[in-house]
């Protein structure tokens, strides 16, 4: 086989197109040319991509696909990209998620339309970049960078309270990750590598991976985000233009679940067992908690927004479970709630496009103005729920089994979040799509247009894709991650 | 006269100067002088140790310092002339227009 | 014969101030230029002997490799400046051949503070920099901000003069000389360090520290840098701050290395403080020179925190930080001098607001580099910190690290809101478009390199551990 | 042939949603029948073809594989699940005839037919699935269906209500059920059912560690288990969804709510079967809670005024009625009730809606009457249906309650005697409120609007076929098979699919009951034929009186008890307040306020103060400096 | 004999820099500083600088302090009276201060002088060689001293250049009434508000 260097050419190509939507030349919010490159590029990488999962040796627990620069002066600092079963759906997951916003992007006009293209061509970038770090440094570079962007496009083209939102978003998580970035030093110091394939053959004196397991989590928690450190999370939700609240919900908290497994779990079994107690607690508490929340909410991005804590409260019971059936489940769970999530504010967007309001008790009846429109929300709620058949149940299911296997009053309680997920979404579906016509719509059938038709029956695909045929996913991690667990110390909770 | 001589005399006119410095409520002028006095004290070191020490250097240490004395104080008066010419005063209380 | 940059810049300096009455119309512009032109010489004289080392002068000066390389940063610093001063719209009262001169002279004590090998010679060349400078700040005479800010620094500066002097006339009282030779031997044969000594290097510690603005001896930094004209500003952040890094290292490795136990501890409150004070500062600032000088202090506050350990790799990441540093401080002030609306220069945040709309590419510059400073990879500030960080763990400073990383995190918050007045504010009246293109293009490369550091910094690491090399051969 | 009975609904399905507006409604709605039509064909087919080639298990592919967790998309075929899939199919196939007349007029008829074959679909996969996991899916689908159904008038806000709460309904019992699920792979290690059963044994006497508690496995799961099938059986607690579930259109309550979706608890408990045997705990709450169930849903059901209200809670009751024999290990009785009380449940629903469909939608029985010879066939179904609910001789019913009482007379359970009065006051129970159902919608005078009278009129023949062709299998059923359910052959029978109990079937065969307890419901239903004809013909004035003296009875049963209310003010209230709370209080004032906000304000306050540190005054800043000076030195010379 | 004399020449040195500090009339005050730099000239010589002690009264008396002194009247300095903030800080001054000294005395006190190595220059040999102090210091200062003495140079040109390019002004140094300007003059230039 001839070796492509597949990740390196990923991550420049969405950098290639930024050149030339800088090269055009138009000003206008339609910016037609600039949308062109974009699509073109978002799509030739998204193809690209799939070079992954076509050639990937399902059987190899290491990484392949292995690519690596030298960067600083010595051996021990290289700059490596690579892709294991744990990374490389994300990576598929991205290119998909950035190609799906383009072609939402394609129908609309927005101020500065160019910027906003290239934003999102940028993040692709340092996407795939998060996901396909090898070493540390690395890892931490793309993992801030994305924070540029990302500022940009909630300051910019977000809601009103944009700017107090960008500025939580940025300083919260910038936060978080700095202090990872001591613990990544010091790794780097204590053992002379930041090499992550490396680094799993080592092991740390416990009262050491304590102090790291915590810089870790502040980071990781507050990406993901984990209660009490989710309350960016509504704010920049609300305010983010649609395509930058798919993006933050679709990709940017997988980051966390990734992070968790990649650095809490593997490198620092120990200090994780020594903290599943306490990762439990958070977890339950941001499904129940968060759950209740929801169901008050007025403003349906915001509601979305808390159930993707609630929702990734289950990452984490996953996670930290440390089973196959836990890790399986969380990954699964992440996938499929980057697609239903994103499915789900994609809609909202397509609403908001039409009404220019997110307020709940704006609408009512929508389903009579909207038919087709409704239903494919209704499927994405049902997926949200986690409705068997759909990727959301598996991904529950496999969790909440791995937890209940350790710690059965744990995995009772966060069961519960399954009926309040169930009221909350429905209630949201009830209030806005069913009972009679409010009466601040009118009668004019405005149905989805065809971009987003075609968007919205990819996702629906998808979404039933995964939860029917999940090993489609699931066969290339498993290798990955029963090394994990291998080396994953017999853990009593 | 040992060295310890020098430098009780040299710190206390030293601690006078600085407390000239901060604790004046007059004017700029006062501060120079506080300074002038705070590089002699500097000097009486240098003197005295090139006594206790049997060393030549510290006279000739002690030479420099009274150019750069000389110096300062030509510039710090020129400086202080086109602050007046502004301020029209060169109380200290006047300067405090940057600040925050 | 290989002082021959400084000599040849303090003779240059002196023979374009005698040219000076012979010129008539626009004699500041020939006389900028023909600094320029000096300016690159000597450069060129510096880098050809840049691994040469030698202590000349009856001990002196001395030459090496570590001197070399902070010079030619001084004058590639320089050159830059006068570039600006060239290509900006300076108000009238900097039009002036006079200003140029000084500005030279200035550098040349920059350059004699980094070769000094003698306390006494490090005072002179100290204080022919800070002359020359107080008259810079208060240069601008139509400006009653220019005049107080430079009486604050005049005194304040002689006020580290006194200090200076009271410091080394302890030491020499102790050692017998103040040559750094003398002293590191003397420091040698020592069993216990007598504690004149320290309270010595404390006064000269913190006469530096006045110099470099470190808190708690940072007070003077904001004012001045508001009052004084912007170019001089310029100046101020970046080159003098690398000429007291030079001594500060020089002085605290070689001659003092064996106290390293006493200095370590003071300067770690030394950067603590900065980093605090430096980040708190800045949030509630509406000027942005002012917001700037506070910045500074931020970075000054990390950057010694390299110097704690006194090791080879940390020296080598100071000089690479010093190197980002003054590229991104470089940028910022380059788009400072040309903040103008209606050909009168501004510097409040305000007139920041909706930068972007009239000036997409100027606007997209600045914010690079601002995220550069707030240390937001993969920008080079980010490089820098890492490196910087990177010391500081190896030498188990964790707490260190960690009010290092906080507080840049504070400090990102000032950053970041203006990038968000830049973007995301609606703007007021427009600034005039950046006039030259030259400007537009040097801030583009300004730009270009804190984007792409991140693919070449083996190269900066690679010779800045050359050229500490040096510093430690001595030894 | 199997593949064919199962997926055949799924496409009439995909038919129906992706050729809507497409293609005429009239081929749409052919086509749909004609699918179901040979979808039952194919079931029986392939019941013929079990007979054939004995059991079947059909792997299509891998679903979930994980760890040893392993889960096929498999569909199993034997007795159990072919008579069931039959009977989903033919029940099923009569109401999408029905619905073709009923929904005429309904411009989303076809998407209505869609849903209709999607829930076929669902309920089919239930039944026949191989393993836990893929029921949950059917079950989940079913859920779903029902929901989308409920909810199909979504312009009426009652429907969502309902629609809601029965989703929500079902969802606590699905948490049981989930938590069921966990502890079977748990403990057994698989969640294939064949498996498990064939594991029960070995299990029997293992403990799990339930909340830190040593809890008998098995008792845990089942009693899970049970909470699950209560949500879907809507019984007694998770019922409050069923009644509600009315509001859907006419055959989907025949088809959901009566003959297939709500068995599907009983379903999965005689799936079951040999883990409950192992845990008489769980057997006890089985019967108890059957026995309320019965109870509670008959009374209430005497006192609702919505003729499909009515009928609703009869169908709880005899659910429970299934419960019960099932609590007293009859599991073949209990699946025979399951069966006979779908077509004669079907049938009755079917009945009533074509009363309504010709009162011009009218549901209020007291606003009907005297109407039967009016409607003569709807009238005849609806009292076919009727008796056979009562259990009168010789119809479906009267062999299938019956056996249930009997099996109930017959165990040894510790509540044999409270589970049977009560069951024998159910049949009276029963017989009230569906006579006073007959007397108040055909007899009597008519009490509707004259325009409504003179519209009156018999459905059409589309929709009287199927009630006809139900109203047969209605009287015969019972009469044909009741030998399959009970009695000494059986165990030849079923005991592969479910556990039979030889001693009581065979004491029931030798005639161990006597005789009055043979008669006894019998008398029960006369009895209260009699009351109800009395009080209504002739002495209504005194049942006026009555009404009047038990105002408080009456008004306590005709608002269901009042346990929506009661979850109203305990659970759904607290709810709202509690995310309020949560929202308001600690996300917004504490966690945000002491967090990011909190932070933020503290660091701007520390740079106000820094800022006010810098006061341009040169002597402070020459203090400062004077500070930090003696700060070293004195540092220096005490601390270090 | 010396020792009597430095006690009593000190005591006249701090006292009289003390006064200059604190004295209200800055002409006092400059003319204290004359003072104490006389009595510093004394203990020069006490120490056997003579050079330094003479420059030190040439420079400083002749030049710096007539310059201050100078500048004083021409700036038109009054009295000013002590404010409320000189004896609101003066108490945490004096404290400050005494602090510092404090700790100044206390590492001066019991000092043990290292001799550093010889390489120093002896004025005991310089004698010996019978070289006068101000011979010795000048046959230091163009040799080995040559280079610091060049830049000394430089320094005082910048401090020519320096107060030159500050104090002339064609236009602003001279402040004389221009009637034009003060017609011109509007509200709003002269009232701010801020």
């Amino acid at each position: 086989m001839i070796s492509l260097p597949i990740l390196p050419i990923l991550i420049a190509l969405p950098l290639i197109g930024l050149v030339f939507i800088f090269l055009s030349s138009e000003n206008d919010e339609k910016a037609e040319q600039s949308k062109k490159s974009a699509l073109w590029t978002s799509t030739s990488n998204f193809f690209l991509s799939l070079y992954l999962p076509i050639n990937f040796d399902k059987s190899i627990p290491h990484f392949q696909f292995v690519n690596s620069f030298s960067w600083f002066n010595n051996d021990s600092l290289r700059f490596s990209l690579g892709v294991d079963g744990l990374s490389m759906p994300f990576i598929v997951l991205s290119t998909f998620l950035i190609l799906a916003c383009i072609i939402f992007i394609l129908p609309q006009a927005k101020k500065n339309m160019k910027m906003y293209l290239a934003s999102f061509l940028v993040l692709e970038s340092f996407l795939i970049g998060t996901f396909s770090a090898l070493d540390l440094f690395s890892f931490y570079i793309f993992f801030e960078s994305i924070l540029i962007p990302m500022y940009l496009i909630i300051g910019f083209w977000g809601g009103e309270r944009r700017v107090y939102s960008a500025y939580k978003f940025f300083l919260y998580t910038l936060l978080g990750s700095v202090l990872m970035l001591i613990a990544i030093i010091f790794l780097y110091q204590e053992f002379g590598t930041i090499s992550i394939p490396k680094l799993l053959d080592y092991t740390l004196p416990f009262y050491i991976q304590i102090w790291l397991w915590i810089a870790f989590f502040s980071s990781f928690a507050i990406k993901i985000p984990m209660w009490p450190f989710h309350t960016w999370l509504p704010d920049a939700h609300v305010e983010a233009p649609t395509e930058g609240s798919v993006i933050l919900a679709g990709i940017l908290l997988k980051l966390g679940g990734y992070g968790f497994i990649r650095f809490n779990l593997s490198i620092l079994p120990d200090a994780s067992i020594f903290f599943t107690p306490f990762i439990y607690f958070l977890s339950i508490v941001a499904i129940i908690y968060t759950s209740y929340i929801a169901l008050v909410q007025e403003d349906m991005k915001k509601l979305i927004a808390y159930s993707s804590v609630a929702h990734m409260g289950f990452v984490t019971l996953g996670i930290f479970s440390a089973n196959i059936q836990g890790l399986h489940g969380a990954i699964i769970q992440m996938i499929s709630h980057g697609i239903i999530s994103a499915a789900l504010f994609f809609s909202i967007g397509s609403i908001y496009n039409r009404y220019k309001t997110k307020r709940i008790d704006f609408f009512g009846g929508l389903n009579l103005k909207l038919p087709k429109f409704s239903v494919v929300f209704l499927i994405f709620t049902l997926g949200s729920i986690g409705l068997p058949g759909t990727s959301g149940f598996v991904g529950e299911y496999l969790t909440l089994l791995a937890v209940y296997s350790k710690n059965t009053i744990v995995a009772f309680i966060s069961t519960i979040g399954v009926i309040l997920s169930a009221s909350y979404m429905l209630k949201l579906y009830k209030r806005v799509f069913l009972g009679g016509l409010s009466k601040n719509l009118d009668n004019k059938n405005d149905d989805i247009n065809i971009y987003e038709l075609c968007l919205y029956i990819v996702l629906v695909l998808l979404i039933f894709i995964i939860g029917v045929k999940p090993g489609l996913i699931l066969s290339y991690t498993t290798s990955s991650l029963e090394r994990i667990i291998q080396l994953y110390p017999i853990s009593i909770f | 006269m040992t060295s310890a001589n020098y430098l009780i005399l040299s710190s206390i006119i030293f601690s006078i100067g600085f407390l000239g410095i901060f604790i004046n409520r007059k004017n700029i002028i006062s501060i120079l002088m506080s300074i002038e006095l705070m590089l002699l004290a500097t000097n009486i070191n240098f003197v005295g140790f090139s006594n206790t020490l049997d060393d030549l250097f510290g006279q000739i240490f002690a030479l420099f310092v009274l150019v750069v004395a000389a110096a300062e104080a030509a510039i710090g008066l020129a400086i202080l002339t086109i602050f007046f010419k502004k301020s029209g005063s060169i109380s200290i209380d006047t300067i405090n227009k940057l600040k925050g | 014969m290989f002082v021959i940059p400084e000599i040849f810049l303090a003779i240059c300096a002196v023979v374009i101030l005698f040219i000076t009455p012979f010129l008539k119309k626009n004699s500041y512009l020939t006389i900028s230029y023909l600094s320029l032109l000096v300016i690159l010489l000597s450069q060129f004289l510096i880098l050809k002997d840049i691994f040469y080392s030698e202590i000349i002068f009856n001990g002196f000066f001395i030459v090496d490799s570590f001197g070399s390389f902070l010079k030619s940063l001084i004058l590639i610093g320089a050159g830059l400046i006068f570039y600006f001063y060239l290509t900006v719209n300076n108000p009238k009262s900097l039009k002036r051949p006079e200003f140029a001169i000084i500005l030279l002279i200035s550098i040349v004590g920059m350059l004699l503070m980094i070769s000094s090998n003698d306390l006494l010679s490090l005072f002179m060349s100290m204080e022919l920099q800070s002359l020359s400078l107080y008259i810079l700040v208060s240069f601008s005479r139509d400006d009653f901000t220019s005049s107080e800010a430079g009486v604050k620094y005049f005194i304040i500066g002689s006020l580290s003069t006194c200090i200076f002097l009271f410091g080394t006339s302890l030491v020499y009282g102790l050692v017998g000389s103040t040559s750094f030779n003398e002293i590191s031997v003397f420091m040698s044969n020592l069993y216990s360090t007598p504690t004149m000594l320290i309270v010595g290097l404390i006064f000269i510690l913190v006469s530096l520290s006045l110099k470099i603005s470190a808190a708690p001896f940072h007070m003077w930094t904001p004012d001045v840098y508001q009052g004084a004209p912007s170019i001089i500003t310029t100046l101020l952040s970046t080159l003098p701050k690398i000429a007291a890094f030079g001594v500060l290292i020089r002085l605290l490795v070689y001659p003092f290395g064996e106290i390293i136990v006493d200095w370590g501890k003071i300067l770690i409150i030394l950067s603590i403080s900065s980093m605090l004070i430096g980040s708190l500062g800045a949030l509630r600032q509406t000027d942005l020179k002012r917001l700037m000088a506070y910045s500074t202090i931020n970075h000054i506050g990390f950057i010694l925190m390299g110097l704690i350990p006194g090791s080879e790799d940390g020296i080598t990441s100071i000089c690479i930080y010093l190197i980002f540093y003054i590229t991104m401080n470089l940028g910022i002030f380059l788009f400072i001098l040309n903040m103008q609306r209606d050909q009168v220069s501004v510097t409040s945040i305000k007139d920041l607001s909706g930068l972007y709309r009239s000036q997409p590419l100027t606007a997209g510059c600045i914010s690079v580099i601002l995220f550069s400073m707030a240390g937001i990879p993969p920008m080079a500030g980010f490089i820098g910190k890492l490196i910087i960080l990177n010391i500081v763990i190896d030498n188990n400073l964790f707490f260190l690290a960690v009010i290092a990383v906080i507080t840049s995190v504070i400090a990102a918050f000032y950053y970041i809101r203006l990038i968000k007045s830049i973007f995301f504010d609606d703007p007021l009246e427009e600034l005039d478009n950046i006039g030259s293109d030259h400007s537009k293009y040097m801030l583009c490369g300004f730009a270009f390199f804190n984007l792409t550091v991140v693919f070449y910094p083996q190269f900066f690491l690679n010779l800045c551990a050359s050229v500490t090399l040096s510093l430690f051969a001595v030894k | 042939m199997f593949l064919l009975s199962i997926f055949l609904p799924l496409l009439s399905y995909f038919v129906c949603i992706f050729l809507n507006k497409l293609v005429k409604d009239k081929t749409l709605n052919f086509v749909s029948c004609g699918l179901m039509v040979l979808s039952t064909i194919c079931s029986i087919l392939a019941f013929i073809f079990f007979y054939l080639n004995g059991e079947k298990s059909l792997v299509i592919t891998n679903w979930i594989s994980s760890g040893s967790l392993n889960v096929d998309w498999s569909l199993n075929l034997n007795l159990l699940t072919a008579t069931m899939i039959i009977m989903v199919n033919f029940v099923s196939t009569m109401i999408h005839v029905y619905s073709v007349g009923y929904m005429s007029k309904d411009p989303r008829r076809i998407i209505f037919m869609g849903y209709l074959g999607l829930f076929t679909f669902f309920m089919l996969f239930l039944v026949s699935s191989s393993n836990l996991i893929q029921l949950f899916v059917g079950w989940e689908g079913v859920g779903l269906t029902s929901y989308l159904l409920i909810g199909f008038w979504s312009h009426k806000d009652e429907a969502n209500k309902a629609s809601l709460k029965a989703f929500v309904a079902n969802r606590v019992g699905d948490f049981g059920l989930l938590i069921s699920l966990f502890t079977i792979f748990i403990v057994f290690g698989t969640i294939n059912i064949n498996e498990i059963l064939l594991l029960v044994n070995s299990h029997s006497q293992s403990y799990f560690n339930f909340f830190g508690f040593q809890v008998h496995s098995i008792t845990l799961i089942v009693v899970t288990m049970f909470v699950g099938c209560m949500g879907k059986s809507a019984q007694f607690g998770l019922h409050v969804w069923l009644p509600d579930a009315m509001e859907g259109p006419t055959p989907v309550s025949a088809l959901i709510h009566a003959a297939t979706m709500v068995t599907a608890g009983v379903f999965l408990l005689i799936l079951m079967s040999p883990l409950i045997e192992t845990s008489k705990f769980s057997q006890n709450l089985i019967l108890l809670v059957g026995t309320i169930t019965c109870l509670f849903a008959s009374c209430v059901a005497i006192f609702q005024n919505d003729i499909k209200r009515i009928i609703a809670y009869s169908t709880c009751s005899q659910l429970g009625y299934m419960f019960m024999a099932i609590g007293v290990s009859a599991y073949s009785v209990a699946y025979f009730h399951l069966l006979s009380h779908a077509f004669f449940k079907a049938l009755l629903f079917l009945g009533a809606g074509s009363v309504i469909h010709s009162m011009s939608d009218e549901q209020d029985i007291k606003k009907m009457g005297g109407i039967y010879n009016r409607i003569p066939l709807t009238y005849t179904s609806v009292l076919i249906g009727s008796l056979a609910l009562m259990g009168l001789p010789f119809l479906s019913g009267y062999f299938s309650k019956d056996l249930i009482l009997e099996f109930i007379y017959l165990s040894d359970s510790d509540f044999k005697i409270f589970a049977f009065g009560i069951g024998i006051f159910g049949v009276f129970l029963t017989s009230l409120y569906s006579s006073r159902l007959l007397i108040r919608v055909f007899h009597g005078e008519n009490n509707s609007d004259e325009k409504v009278y003179a519209h009156i009129h018999e459905s059409p023949m589309i929709m009287l076929v199927p009630v006809v062709i139900l109203a047969f299998f209605s009287i015969f059923f019972g009469m044909i098979f009741h030998n399959f359910f009970a009695g000494p052959s059986i165990e030849t029978i079923w005991s592969k699919f479910m556990f039979v109990d030889s001693e009581i079937h065979q004491a029931y065969s030798i005639g161990s009951v006597p005789k009055l307890i043979k008669k006894l419901p019998l008398i029960m239903i006369f009895f209260s034929v009699t009351v109800v004809l009395l009080f209504y013909f002739k002495f209504s004035r005194t049942m006026q009186m009555l009404k009047e003296k038990l105002r408080f009875f009456v008004k306590f049963f005709h608002n269901k008890c009042y346990i929506d209310e009661l979850y109203e003010i305990i659970i759904i209230k607290p709810s709202y307040y509690l995310g309020r709370g949560f929202w308001k209080s600690i996300d917004n004032d504490l966690i945000d306020n002491l967090g990011p906000n909190g932070i933020s304000r503290f660091v701007s306050s520390l740079g106000i103060k820094v800022s006010k540190l810098q006061s341009g005054y040169l002597y402070h800043y020459v203090l400062s400096v004077v500070i930090g000076l003696t700060l070293f030195i004195s540092i220096y010379i005490y601390i270090f | 004999m010396t020792t009597t004399l430095f006690y009593i020449f000190s005591t006249v040195t701090i006292l009289s820099s003390f006064f200059v500090v604190f004295s209200s009339n800055p002409v006092h005050s400059v003319l204290f500083l004359i003072f104490s730099f006389f009595n510093v000239a004394v203990i020069f010589l006490l120490s056997d600088a003579e050079f330094i002690a003479m420059t030190l009264v040439i420079v400083y008396v002749g030049a710096v302090a007539v310059l201050f002194l100078f500048v004083v009247m021409m700036l038109n300095i009054n009295e000013v009276l002590v404010k409320e903030g000189f004896l609101k800080y003066f108490p945490l001054g004096l404290l400050l201060m005494s602090v510092f000294l404090t700790e100044l005395i206390v590492v001066f006190k019991d000092l043990e002088f290292i001799r550093g190595n010889n390489s120093g220059i002896s004025i005991s040999n310089l004698l010996d060689q019978g070289q006068e102090n101000t011979k010795s210091i000048g046959l230091f200062l163009y040799t080995d001293f040559f280079i610091i003495f060049q830049i000394s140079g430089y320094l005082l040109l910048v401090a020519m250049i320096g107060a030159i390019v500050l104090a002339y002004d064609n236009q602003l140094s001279v402040k004389s009434q221009s009637i034009l300007k003060q017609k011109q003059v509007k509200k709003d230039d002269i009232i701010k508000l801020k």
